[in-house]
């Protein structure tokens, strides 16, 4: 236990960089979908879902 | 690309706060990890489209290979300047690197931008902590010097570019590069657009820098520390190259009169600053001006605006950014060891430090563009293009491959080769940290040779 | 009248000369006083006996600041009156200026129309113009009195406070 | 100073202006002109020393002429359209006379000596209130009278103070010399938009109180008067050391801080009004003004000296900690994203 609360105590720098990673990537999803709406709203670009896909984005 | 920008500022803080045993490894691992993350780039880049990440900001054949540079120099930087800050005290030192890593993050910025107002914003904004890096961490009194240069001459030469977005907001409404080609009021070939024309250029021009306008760029190398030569080198001077051809896709139909006074300095420089390498007797100052040598064919490409100059340039462009980064790091290992940047001071290196002969030869002859590295890709391309254009540039561009070649000889002859010199009395041997950079700025190189097409721009999709 | 008021002005500009040649502040304190007089009795000739006698109380409470501030500039023990050329170069070259400001201005701005008009009232009015004056400054003016009351208060306490000093009665430092 | 005294002269500064702005008739205004300049002689005064008399003289001498001829302008403008209205001064002369007094009483060039004698005579608080408070009442007046503005008068004056306040700032080495030297250019570039855009002049006029606040309490708490003390400063509190460089790069206007964006809308204004060419001469203008601010930082921050102090017991010096100074200082390096709130603000 004492073990543990040391390792966090040395080591808790290190997760502020993945930490960000997983914040950009959820802002990056949410963007990406913003940008999918607007351009789905277009006749010209809009694109149905094909058979096994879950977002238009990809 | 905010899974690229949030945790390159989260580094900010991992760097202030981690234990003072652990900065150097904790920072170059955590930036190395964001460079590889960096390079999904590349995957919707063989697309032809802009790939937006939000409204503001998209990346497209043309920047991404620069925001990927720009992730890998990081780590680099770190790394290369650890001797060198090795006697600074704790602060400075992650001062040092929270200014690296704040270049970073503007950099990525500057290049993923689409909007030309916001690209200007951040294109001047990277001259803060590069001003800070040169003044503050530069070894000799003249940094001073060469940092008011540094920020004179581009400040000079970006402040007319300010009034000429400005005006061109007010007439067209919109500043975003991609509606830009699409806007009427550039095509008429007046005196007017002329001048708009320069003022837009010459701040690229003085960044590339174009010879001429070239001064600031030697003495910034000269003073600068390895970091701060390393990323002026790599991709500092890169962003005049893509700002001129972001500014170039607004102009596509006027005529190509008011080039050629640009075109002329260009082509002129390559020949030029080649030959003032050959009497250099500066390490630094030399590669400086093979930068110079190399910039004024990437500018000379960009000014004829066909696709395939396009594509030269921006080869060429990553090629010798990685290759010039590479230089500096050799020369810094040298200077390091001898504290003294005179060629004929630093003479039969390969006697004492063998597998650092072999770096400096794999960078010689990527500086020499042999084939198959990429610099060749990037400068045959360009010569073709240039070729294309006008036959006589031939005789310029071929001359300035030879004096090239030939410098590039005699650099590394002289430092290589020759009289050990007499007052070396002890010498450290280099350290795997050195060959470990080497080979990071080699590695993308050689991997590049293998699959071009993803520097290889509009040619490829 | 005409010789009267020719009297003053002739006056008035003597005394305003003595002010701007005179070496010492304290005579040029009484050229001051003896200007506005002057200054007032002017006014008296174009009409206006209300507002000048107005004018020239205001005149000596603000000649009484004016002295405050050259007592506590200067200091000077012993005052001098007018010697030596480099004083009477002074003079003319107020003179000039003056006589070449005038016919400068006579002819750019056409200022002829200043001493024109009398106060005296005209039509329906039974009050002199000047003395409706006196009404609106007790009506709408309150505010204005104030202010400037508090302005003089500050004044008064500037003065105290430069004369003040450090050990001496005045600033003596200069 | 009495504390009672003190206390009517200073609410009397604070008076002054607050009447000048709110009111609405010329002698109101002159009045409360008036009112300010006399509050602030004894304060320049403050230490009886004679450099500090001699401010205060040169103060209230220009200080006086400039309301003499104020008021004798508004005098004239009565006479011509019969208002006591400021912002009727629609007479061309007196609205030009006007504009002569006041640019006399903000200290802009060519009326600008008596700014760095008078700055340089007091103590650093005080050029902090002659170059920012003292501003406030002019300047009011100046956007209030800006329908009868003369334009190009406006632009010529404004170029000027632009080129003096770089090129006079350049042979200084005292820093409140320096401070008002920039004072006198950002009164270049409040003046350039004054007739175009008066809110710009605002904005403008609120980022330079900002900018010019920050560093002067900086230089008041590291008490650093001249070059060759903020050459050992950093020994005082680096950091606040550090951070003045990112301010002094905000004074000069470099992109992503706070002095860029009144600037960049100004710059904007210009080039909407087809004034290019103008735009970019005091653009280009303020690179004199780049210079000694980058040769401040240079010795303050850049350059360590290799000797530790060259003031003996540097390192007693107090530490005082300001609570609002890092406030202060995020305000004026980083307040450039929010402009689109000013912009809708305004």
């Amino acid at each position: 236990m004492v073990n543990v609360v040391n390792f966090v105590r040395e080591h808790w720098v290190h997760i502020l960089c993945p930490m960000g990673f997983v914040i950009g990537c959820y802002l990056d999803r949410r963007n990406d979908e913003k940008l999918s709406t607007f351009r789905n709203k277009s006749l010209l670009f809009k694109r149905e879902l094909k058979p096994g896909e879950e977002v238009t984005w990809r | 690309m905010l899974k690229i920008i949030i945790p390159t500022i989260m580094l900010i803080p991992t760097t202030t706060m981690c234990k003072p045993t652990q900065l150097w490894y904790t920072t170059l691992i955590h930036s190395m990890l964001i460079s590889l993350l960096s390079l999904q780039l590349f995957y919707p880049s063989l697309q032809p489209i802009m790939n937006f990440s939000n409204h503001n900001m998209a990346a497209d054949q043309t920047s991404t290979p620069l925001i990927i540079l720009s992730c890998w120099l990081t780590p680099l930087m770190i790394l290369a300047s650890q001797n060198h800050l090795s006697t600074e005290p704790l602060s400075r030192k992650r001062t040092f690197i929270i200014t690296t890593i704040i270049l970073q993050m503007l950099l990525i910025m500057t290049f993923s931008t689409t909007d030309l107002m916001m690209f200007f914003v951040l294109f001047e904004a990277t001259l803060i902590p590069t001003l800070m890096m040169i003044t503050r961490w530069g070894n000799q009194m003249e940094r001073l010097n060469a940092g008011t240069y540094f920020l004179f001459y581009t400040l000079m030469g970006s402040l007319p570019l300010l009034v000429a977005l400005l005006s061109l907001y007010s007439n067209t409404n919109s500043l975003s590069i991609l509606t830009m080609q699409l806007s009427p009021t550039m095509l008429k070939n007046t005196w007017t657009n002329s001048m708009w024309l320069l003022a837009a250029l010459t701040a690229f021009m003085i960044k590339m820098p174009l010879y001429g306008l070239h001064l600031w760029l030697p003495k910034a190398h000269v003073e600068a520390p390895i970091a701060g030569s390393m990323i002026l080198a790599a991709i500092l001077l890169k962003l005049g190259g893509y700002g001129i051809i972001r500014i170039m896709s607004t102009t596509n139909f006027l005529s190509k009169t008011p080039y050629y006074p640009f075109m002329i300095l260009a082509l002129w420089g390559i020949i030029m600053t080649s030959l003032i390498c050959l009497r250099q007797t500066d390490l630094k100052s030399l590669i400086a001006y093979s930068s110079v040598s190399h910039m004024g064919l990437v500018t000379a490409a960009t000014l004829t605006q066909t696709e395939w100059a396009y594509t030269g340039a921006i080869t060429l462009m990553i090629a010798h950014g990685l290759t010039s980064s590479l230089l500096f790091c050799l020369a810094n290992t040298n200077y390091e060891r001898i504290h003294s940047r005179t060629l004929l001071l630093t003479q039969n290196m390969q006697l004492l430090l063998p597998l650092m002969g072999t770096w400096w030869l794999l960078a010689s002859l990527t500086n020499m563009a042999l084939p198959p590295t990429i610099n060749l890709m990037g400068e045959l391309t360009i010569i073709t293009s240039l070729f294309n254009w006008s036959n006589t540039t031939i005789i310029i561009t071929g001359l300035g491959t030879l004096i090239t070649a030939i410098y590039t000889l005699h650099m590394f002859s002289s430092t290589q080769w020759g009289e050990l010199p007499q007052h070396i009395k002890i010498m450290a041997p280099s350290h795997t940290r050195e060959h470990l950079i080497m080979t990071l700025h080699i590695l993308p190189m050689t991997l590049l040779m293998m699959k071009p097409e993803l520097i290889w721009g509009p040619l490829y999709c | 009248m005409v010789f009267f008021m020719f009297l003053f002005e002739v006056c008035f500009v003597f005394w305003i000369i003595s002010v701007a040649s005179g070496p010492s502040p304290y005579y040029g304190v009484v050229g001051l006083v003896f200007g506005a007089v002057f200054g007032c009795l002017m006014l008296v000739g174009v009409g206006g006996s209300f507002i000048s006698l107005v004018l020239f109380l205001i005149y000596l409470g603000g000649m009484l600041v004016v002295f405050a501030y050259s007592v506590a500039l200067t200091g000077d023990p012993y005052p001098s009156a007018w010697r030596g050329y480099g004083d009477l170069f002074c003079m003319v070259g107020y003179v000039l200026f003056v006589v070449g400001a005038v016919m400068y201005c006579f002819d750019k701005w056409s200022l002829e129309g200043y001493g024109d008009v009398v106060m005296d009232a005209s039509g329906l009015f039974s009050v002199r113009m000047d003395y409706i004056g006196v009404s609106w400054f007790y009506s709408y003016g309150c505010v204005m009195f104030l202010i400037a009351g508090w302005g003089l208060l500050l004044t008064l306490f500037v003065v105290l406070d430069l004369v003040r000093g450090l050990a001496w009665g005045t600033i003596r430092s200069i | 100073m009495n504390p009672h005294a003190n206390m009517i002269i200073m609410s009397s500064l604070i008076l002054g202006p607050m009447i000048t702005i709110t009111s609405n008739h010329w002698i109101m205004a002159w009045v409360g002109l008036e009112i300010n300049m006399l509050a602030i002689i004894p304060l320049i005064a403050k230490q009886h020393h004679p450099r500090a008399i001699e401010a205060s003289i040169k103060y209230f001498l220009t200080q006086a002429a400039a309301s003499s001829l104020l008021l004798f302008s508004i005098i004239n403008n009565v006479w011509n359209t019969g208002q006591f209205d400021i912002t009727q001064s629609t007479n061309t002369m007196s609205s030009t006379m006007m504009t002569a007094a006041l640019t006399m009483k903000l200290g802009l060039a060519p009326f600008h000596y008596w700014l760095p004698e008078t700055l340089q005579g007091t103590t650093t608080m005080m050029t902090l209130i002659l170059t920012t408070w003292q501003k406030l009442a002019p300047l009011t007046l100046l956007m209030m009278i800006n329908q009868s503005l003369n334009t190009s008068l406006l632009v010529t004056l404004s170029l000027l103070s632009m080129m003096i306040g770089g090129w006079g700032g350049l042979n200084q080495t005292q820093l409140r010399k320096i401070m008002a030297f920039s004072s006198i250019a950002h009164l270049g570039w409040m003046t350039m938009i004054l007739t175009l855009s008066t809110k710009l002049t605002l904005l403008t006029f609120y980022t330079y109180i900002t900018l010019t606040t920050t560093m002067l309490l900086t230089i008041k708490l590291l008490e650093t008067n001249k070059m060759s003390t903020a050459m050992t400063s950093w020994t005082k509190s680096p950091m606040l050391n550090a951070m003045m460089m990112l301010n002094l790069m905000s004074l000069a206007g470099l992109p992503p801080l706070t002095g860029f964006m009144p600037k960049w809308l100004i710059l904007q204004e210009l080039t909407k009004n087809h004034m290019t060419i103008i735009a970019t001469t005091s653009a280009i203008l303020s690179l004199l003004s780049l210079f000694f601010y980058i040769r401040i930082a240079y010795y303050s921050t850049i350059t360590l000296p290799p000797n530790m102090t060259n003031y003996s017991q540097q390192w007693r010096h107090k530490n005082q900690q300001k609570p609002y100074l890092p406030l202060m200082i995020i305000t004026s390096s980083m307040l450039t994203p929010i402009m689109p709130t000013f912009m809708m603000i305004m």
